[in-house]
């Protein structure tokens, strides 16, 4: 299935860019298989994606836990724990 | 009920006289500012750049505002949110709660900002002598929004 | 710390950035506006009349502020109430406080007014279309003032 | 010793004036004790000073209770509950 991915804040910084579009292997299914499947990128994706940093998710704009399954045509974002107010 | 998140400053005045006089209901009017403070962790702070996810970001202030809605008898509230590039002294954010009396006027009001510091999809970087830094999420402001999940 | 009595309506614009502006180290303010409802236990309100006496008042109202500040970290507060005849929508008070983080500035203001409604000399009088009455004070505000206690 | 009186809101209604001077007789010491010889001028007086109703006490305006001693040039103000905000 297709994906749109959004990054934000220091997430958007260190991946350098804020958007892609990713075909995503049939055995990704939720955000944890996601950001493991992100994790094996490089050095700079493991360290964001493989559980040393807290790093949230949403899917169509509603906040979700890592176990959150992923449908076709979902817009995932990355983020920091946000710091508004 | 309304949101609004803009580049531009905001008018606390005319929020508030628009808020209370828009119904003889309201006996309480409870606000909140939030502005930029010019020392950090111990450093000055020059700018501070907000950045948001934009879709996501009015969608749960929203979500914000109904919950406050059930919990509580308010009669109005707004939230106004600024993002781009601030100074000290520039205001940053304004929840405002009307309602009959007084004690829920406050109480969603707070409850208002522990949730927006906790779920609003905002980052803040600042800009210090020494470079910039991204500000990092602060426990007590978790700790802050757990209190309203024992009620 | 400023306190006022006064016939005259408010400027809380003016009140509420002039508390802002006066640091950088101030983050957060929250305010309370009071104002004049149209209906009270079910009756139509005309007019509400303040009467107060005078000496006691404004030490009253600044033991008030003078103890939240010994509880709470505030960087400045104020107080702000009517006297005299007025009515619906018409703003009876304005507390506000500023401190450096969001909690102080809300418990503190809270306090203020839990205090103000039960501790400061002020009687309501309405008048109504049967005639004037007292306004009795209610329970409620001294369990209000009573959780302060605990803590 | 002598004392000033002031009377707010209901009460001052009530006894129809603001404010008096009164010598107060040997055996009153107390705001309890003043609040029994206010209420042996009459009905009115009984009604509001026996203790059916919540009367507050003031002396030279800081909140006091019913056992607060009275000194001379005191000024004492009997009000009902407060309802300012």
């Amino acid at each position: 299935m297709n994906i749109k991915v959004l990054y934000f804040a220091r997430i958007k910084e260190s991946v350098n860019y804020s958007t892609e579009e990713i075909a995503l292997p049939v055995d990704i299914s939720n955000i944890n298989t996601l950001k493991a499947f992100l994790a094996k990128r490089g050095e700079i994706w493991a360290d964001l994606f493989s559980g040393k940093q807290v790093v949230r998710a949403a899917i169509n704009h509603e906040l979700v836990d890592d176990m959150m399954a992923i449908h076709d045509g979902d817009e995932v974002a990355f983020f920091p724990p946000v710091t508004g107010g | 009920m309304s949101v609004r998140v803009q580049t531009a400053d905001f008018d606390v005045a005319a929020a508030l006289a628009e808020m209370r006089l828009a119904s003889a209901d309201i006996g309480a009017v409870v606000s909140f500012i939030g502005q930029v403070r010019d020392i950090n962790d111990g450093d000055t702070v020059n700018t501070l750049t907000l950045e948001h996810y934009p879709q996501m970001t009015e969608r749960m202030l929203a979500s914000i505002e109904k919950e406050a809605q059930s919990r509580w008898n308010i009669v109005n509230s707004l939230i106004i949110h600024r993002v781009g590039t601030l100074k000290p002294l520039d205001q940053i954010v304004l929840v405002a709660v009307a309602s009959a009396h007084r004690g829920d006027a406050f109480k969603a009001c707070e409850f208002m900002m522990d949730y927006l510091k906790n779920q609003a999809p905002f980052w803040k970087k600042e800009s210090t002598p020494d470079g910039e830094r991204w500000i990092e999420a602060k426990t007590s402001d978790t700790e802050a929004q757990e209190r309203w999940q024992q009620s």
